[in-house]
């Protein structure tokens, strides 16, 4: 057993080669026997600790034969029934908890109702195991090639070739230990987003592809910083998402951009639905956590703070310091994931994003209330046999309104990530849910709020 | 990422025209102020190791403070993060921010706050390294090099900026 | 060569006493004699330069007998025309401007088309120039005393006791040069404030007051920390504020806190309106630049960055550094105002303040379309003979959907101040003015909207 630190070139890695690591081995076991202190911190990702907004609370429940978990995180549902009549009709109205650590990802999705009432694609496996050698295997060496293939398998069989959570492989290249991202989905998506024009002053890397003339493609793994892979690695998963046509290709809706208008106009544009809504029979969409979205409008991506800045900060160990692989809410390691850039009291810090989150979950509430009025309106209105042409304009608004308020609902940092483009977007919403009321009731312009100067 | 011509360039630019035609066209005028002020307002301080000496300059007072109460005004001066190792490296850049520091200083044409070149950020990030190899050789172990700079560095002072002199 | 002799010399005695000043002297040219760096500032206040959102434009009018003024700013209700419905029957649909330097104050206040629709009280001249000296005059040495009895008096006869725009001895005491608040209307604000329970991080001496048992008053000159100054001396008039009984005792609406919501409702709760609502008979209110509350809500004040730490920021005159004493829109000086925190290029910063206040201007334009829409469907209602019982809840909803709206609109920051509470107030603005539509159209419960958790 060689002592790395001998050898002079390999002076800057104090850990010792325990065992030889290839683009095979997704068992982080065996990269823990490496790296143990990383491999540590990996593994209490199985902590589940509340915050106010955040963190998960462990609910113990009885094991049953469709669902052999012992413990879950809180129901959100139970926490605001309003999210089933959002919901209404899909998937999301029987089963939606708080998420919690990434060491639950694959059984959280395995045993979710969810997987009950409908039968979803492989696709689904793609953000919630280490998927890279699997996608590799079923591709014959080729990582695209596998993930097509997977995503048309059924739920089921694309489980069956996982065996892990997202693992070491997922992140990391196994020789140089460079951050590397293995997501089809995000390497399309970063693709089709430096290939739009909207500005992205927070990516350098797309910007200097796009200024030196958009020579061949954005190959993110080639251009990125490091800096930006400290990002990227995260937007692998935390995005929002849909699956694309009859090959359920996994697709992130970013050719026009990132921001919430450019997304609706990019569903709008391809025609996509999640579902029809039970009570008011709209075209809905679900949205679904886009931290990376969301991150992408505030001041930290503007100031180019990474996701792992926060969520994986340097803690120190003895001699050296690493980067906290116990990934969790920041609020949970203010001193290390904050206090660095800000000198204030962890308690004062975690005053000021409650503040910025209060503000946020209050207008939640207000959009909540509104949109579930709006949808109760159009029940009514169907009931006394209104015609769907008479509907589509309050249905229009329904489908925007919606969208709008689970971007943010959805969103995990209760608007953290971005706090007043949250709170924005949710007046939004609510502006879409109101004039969907007056729209049925008749008699007003509704096109003036768009002729806004 | 400018490199260290471009960023002399910023430097100059940051002149009114009528300072950077000056600078073009009388170079050898530069010199003699220059000079003057290198001697006069002890522009040589830029060869002692003596933090005291930087402050001869009254604009360097708020650093010179500034590292009073800093982690590492027990434990580094200033040369030791803004000069780079090797004698003739350091004697380059404390001749040329000499130079160039006494002249702006004389001319007072310099932008304020006064900012960092890009050079002068380099070899900051160098010496931060040079210290804490020990502390930062796992975070950098993996990148290509590591070389401050470079795109695969991560840069110390976007976390620890307040380490030499709070802001 | 000389530069340098100077300033070595210039390090020693900063400034000469020329003359003797005492608080009997006004007059900002005499003080100038001593301080002639910060009156050289303080003069340049007339310069008019526009920014995207703020500054001012120098707009060349032919001076008349009623309006001597041959420069004002632009007019804000040209800029948007819905300003004059949202204000229909008050003095300030006939003339509205953009607000300039300190240097007009005067003038501007003096000539405003609103001093001829209406007859004004001496109360307005508080704001608008130099009373220190002149209320003491008329209260024989007793500044309270002065204060009210010239609230009592005609503008007219006011106006003619003052004879320059705020100055030196406004904010400085002539002796020590410390700050001193002089306004009447700001030291029983401020003490309002410190009698409620709201919870105000950001001025530590009120805080302190309060633990320390609420002994006697709040007494700011007295109590307050340099630091805290630096913002007490602009909040003095960059407030909201209304004319309180027949005594027209000027009147900072803060005994509840300084959140919309507690204004609204300390308005509410003394039944105070500003005018009744030409088109719609509603009791509405007018906002007028709360700047000092919005900034209250901001990240800045609750970091202790004070208004004068942006707009008066340092600046070097060779050996020593000066206030700049040009107050004005720190976007025409952010080198000085905004780069000794934040190590970003000039260009960036600007893009940053414009993104906040893009987002703001985005919701201003909803909400006010939603405002109109609402007036004008009150409008029809009250023509087709619905009765005052049946408008009663449509009026209401106006009344809450202009304040919050106009007080963003009125506060001169475009948001940057407090950027995701004047987009959350605005979006509260919107929910008020669509739940009026829909009230007057029937068959909703609008309470919903309060029952929020
Ligand atoms: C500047 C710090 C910072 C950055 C950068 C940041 N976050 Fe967060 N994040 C937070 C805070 C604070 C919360 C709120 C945690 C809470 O409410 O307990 C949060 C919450 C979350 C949550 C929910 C956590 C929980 O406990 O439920 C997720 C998931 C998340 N962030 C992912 C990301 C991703 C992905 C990125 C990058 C695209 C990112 N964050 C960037 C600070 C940050
Ligand atoms: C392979 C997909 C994937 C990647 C890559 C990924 N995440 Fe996650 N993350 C998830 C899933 C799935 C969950 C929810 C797990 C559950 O609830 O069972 C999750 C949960 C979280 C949580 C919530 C923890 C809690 O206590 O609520 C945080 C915070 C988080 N991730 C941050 C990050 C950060 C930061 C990165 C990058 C360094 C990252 N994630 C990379 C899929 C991923
Ligand atoms: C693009 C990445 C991605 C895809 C595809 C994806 N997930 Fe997730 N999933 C996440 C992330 C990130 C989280 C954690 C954040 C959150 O819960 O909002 C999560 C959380 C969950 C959770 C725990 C929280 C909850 O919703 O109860 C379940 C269950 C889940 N996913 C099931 C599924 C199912 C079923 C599918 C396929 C239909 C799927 N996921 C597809 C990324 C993904
Ligand atoms: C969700 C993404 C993700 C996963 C999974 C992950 N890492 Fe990391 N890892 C990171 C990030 C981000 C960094 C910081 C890299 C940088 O700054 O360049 C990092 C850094 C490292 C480093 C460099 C030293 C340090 O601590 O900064 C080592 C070694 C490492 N990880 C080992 C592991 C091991 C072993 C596992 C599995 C047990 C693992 N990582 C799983 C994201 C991940
Ligand atoms: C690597 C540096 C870095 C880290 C880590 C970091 N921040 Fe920041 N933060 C910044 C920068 C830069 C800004 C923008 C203001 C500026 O330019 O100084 C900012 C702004 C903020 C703001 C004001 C903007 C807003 O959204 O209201 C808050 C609050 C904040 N950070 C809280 C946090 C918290 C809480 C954490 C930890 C969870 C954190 N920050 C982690 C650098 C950082
Ligand atoms: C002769 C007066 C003078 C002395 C003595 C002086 N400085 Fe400076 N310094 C200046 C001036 C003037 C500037 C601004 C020039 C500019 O912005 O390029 C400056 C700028 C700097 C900068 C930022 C700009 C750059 O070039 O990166 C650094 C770092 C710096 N000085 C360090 C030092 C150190 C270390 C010492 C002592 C060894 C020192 N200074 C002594 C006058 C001086
Ligand atoms: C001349 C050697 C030297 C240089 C150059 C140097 N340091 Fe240090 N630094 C030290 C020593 C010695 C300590 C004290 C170590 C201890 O307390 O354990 C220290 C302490 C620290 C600490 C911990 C105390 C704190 O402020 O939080 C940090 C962080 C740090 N250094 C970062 C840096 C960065 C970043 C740079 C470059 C900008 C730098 N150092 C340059 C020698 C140096
Ligand atoms: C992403 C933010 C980040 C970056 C980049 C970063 N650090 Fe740190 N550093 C931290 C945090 C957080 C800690 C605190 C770790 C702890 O106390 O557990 C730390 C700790 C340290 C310490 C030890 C302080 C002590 O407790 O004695 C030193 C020294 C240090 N850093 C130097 C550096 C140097 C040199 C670099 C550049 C090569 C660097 N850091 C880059 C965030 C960062
Ligand atoms: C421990 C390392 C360290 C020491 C010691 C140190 N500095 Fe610095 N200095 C820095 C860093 C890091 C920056 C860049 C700060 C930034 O970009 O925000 C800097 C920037 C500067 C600048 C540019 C303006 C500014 O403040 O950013 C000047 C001038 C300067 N230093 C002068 C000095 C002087 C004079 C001394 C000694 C009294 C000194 N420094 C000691 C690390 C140090
Ligand atoms: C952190 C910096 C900062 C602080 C602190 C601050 N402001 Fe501002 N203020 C700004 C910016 C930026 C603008 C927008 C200027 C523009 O749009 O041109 C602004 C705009 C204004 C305007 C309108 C200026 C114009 O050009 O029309 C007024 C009046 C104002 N602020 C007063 C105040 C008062 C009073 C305080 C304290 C209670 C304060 N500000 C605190 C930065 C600040
Ligand atoms: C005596 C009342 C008073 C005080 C005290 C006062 N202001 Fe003003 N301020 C005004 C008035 C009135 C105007 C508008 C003048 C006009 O439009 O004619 C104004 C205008 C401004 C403007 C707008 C300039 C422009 O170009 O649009 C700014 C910025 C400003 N004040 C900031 C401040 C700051 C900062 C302080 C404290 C240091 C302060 N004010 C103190 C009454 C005051
Ligand atoms: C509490 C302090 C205060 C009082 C009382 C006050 N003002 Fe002002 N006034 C200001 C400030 C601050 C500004 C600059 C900010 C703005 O215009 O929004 C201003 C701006 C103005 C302006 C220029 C912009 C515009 O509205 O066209 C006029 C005219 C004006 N006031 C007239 C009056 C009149 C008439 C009264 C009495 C009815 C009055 N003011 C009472 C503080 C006050
Ligand atoms: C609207 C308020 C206001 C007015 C009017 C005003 N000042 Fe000031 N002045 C300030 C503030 C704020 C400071 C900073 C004080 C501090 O930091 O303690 C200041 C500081 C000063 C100082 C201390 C040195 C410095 O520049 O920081 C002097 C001297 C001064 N002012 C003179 C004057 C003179 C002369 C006038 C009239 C021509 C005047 N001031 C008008 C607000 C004002
Ligand atoms: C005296 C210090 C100081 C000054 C001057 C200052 N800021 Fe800040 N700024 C801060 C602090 C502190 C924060 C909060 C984040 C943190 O804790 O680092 C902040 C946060 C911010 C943010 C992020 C919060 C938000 O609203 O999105 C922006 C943008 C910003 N400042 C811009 C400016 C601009 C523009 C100016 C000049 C007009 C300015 N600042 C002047 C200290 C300052
Ligand atoms: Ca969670
Ligand atoms: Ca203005």
């Amino acid at each position: 057993l060689v002592n790395i630190m001998e050898r002079k070139q390999e002076a800057r890695n104090p850990f010792y080669r325990v065992v030889e690591l290839d683009d095979e081995t997704d068992d982080p076991e065996v990269w823990g026997k490496n790296f143990p202190l990383q491999y540590d911190g990996y593994r209490r990702t199985v902590d589940q600790v509340r915050t106010r907004y955040g963190g998960s609370e462990a609910e113990p429940r009885t094991p049953t034969q469709a669902d052999p978990r012992s413990v879950v995180a809180q129901s959100r549902l139970e926490e605001d029934p309003r999210l089933k009549t959002m919901w209404a009709g899909y998937a999301f109205s029987k089963d939606f908890r708080e998420e919690r650590g990434h060491a639950y990802m694959l059984e959280d999705q395995t045993f979710t109702e969810r997987q009950q009432v409908t039968q979803q694609p492989g696709t689904c496996i793609h953000c919630h195991g280490s998927v890279y050698v699997p996608y590799k295997r079923a591709g014959g060496g080729d990582l695209m090639r596998g993930f097509e293939v997977m995503n048309q398998m059924k739920f089921g069989e694309a489980r069956k070739l996982v065996s892990h959570p997202v693992s070491c492989i997922d992140c990391h290249d196994p020789t140089s230990m460079q951050l590397r991202v293995t997501r089809p989905g995000f390497i399309e998506g970063i693709r089709a987003l430096a290939n739009s024009d909207d500005p992205v002053p927070q990516m350098p890397s797309v910007e200097r592809w796009r200024a030196d003339g958009r020579k061949d493609v954005y190959d993110v793994n080639r251009m990125a910083s490091r800096q930006e892979m400290r990002a990227f690695v995260c937007g692998q998963c935390h995005v929002e998402y849909y699956f694309k046509g009859p090959e359920k290709r996994l697709t992130y809706p970013w050719q026009k951009g990132l921001k919430i208008e450019q997304i609706m106009a990019y569903y709008d544009e391809v025609g996509h639905k999640d579902w029809e809504h039970l009570d008011s029979g709209a075209p809905v969409l679900k949205a679904q956590h886009p931290e990376f979205e969301m991150w992408n409008q505030g001041i930290h991506a503007r100031s180019g703070v990474a996701c792992a800045d926060c969520h994986m900060p340097y803690v120190r160990h003895g001699a050296m310091k690493i980067s906290d692989h116990h990934v969790r809410s920041p609020l949970l390691n203010i001193n290390n994931a904050c206090q660095t850039c800000h000198k204030w009291p962890e308690e004062e810090l975690r005053l000021r994003v409650e503040t910025i989150q209060g503000r946020t979950h209050r207008m939640r509430g207000l959009a909540m209330d509104a949109l579930v009025q709006l949808i109760a309106d159009i029940k009514v209105a169907r009931e006394q046999g209104r015609t769907d042409a008479e509907l589509q304009q309050a249905r229009d608004f329904q489908r925007r309104a919606q969208f709008y308020l689970d971007f943010v609902e959805a969103e995990n940092s209760t608007g953290f990530h971005a706090g007043q483009e949250a709170v924005r977007i949710l007046g939004e919403s609510i502006n879409f849910s109101r004039q969907g009321q007056v729209a049925l009731r008749g008699g007003v312009v509704v096109q003036a709020a768009h002729a806004t100067p | 990422m400018p490199d260290a011509r471009k960023s002399w360039g910023r430097t100059l630019l940051s002149a009114t025209t009528l300072q950077a035609v000056l600078v073009g066209v009388a170079f050898g005028a530069a010199l003699g102020i220059g000079g003057y002020t290198f001697i006069y307002a002890k522009g040589y301080s830029y060869l002692t190791n003596d933090p005291a000496a930087c402050a001869n300059c009254h604009v360097m007072d708020e650093q010179y403070s500034g590292w009073l109460k800093s982690s590492h005004r027990s434990v580094a001066v200033c040369n030791d993060c803004h000069t780079p190792p090797g004698t003739l490296g350091k004697y380059y850049t404390k001749a040329s921010n000499g130079f160039w520091h006494s002249y702006y200083f004389t001319t007072d044409t310099f932008h304020e706050p006064i900012r960092i070149t890009e050079r002068n950020r380099r070899v900051t990030e160098q010496a931060c390294r040079k210290c804490h190899a020990e502390v930062t050789g796992v975070i950098d172990a993996h990148a290509g090099g590591g070389e401050a700079g470079d795109d695969s560095a991560l840069s110390c002072i976007r976390c620890h900026r307040n380490v030499g002199h709070m802001h």
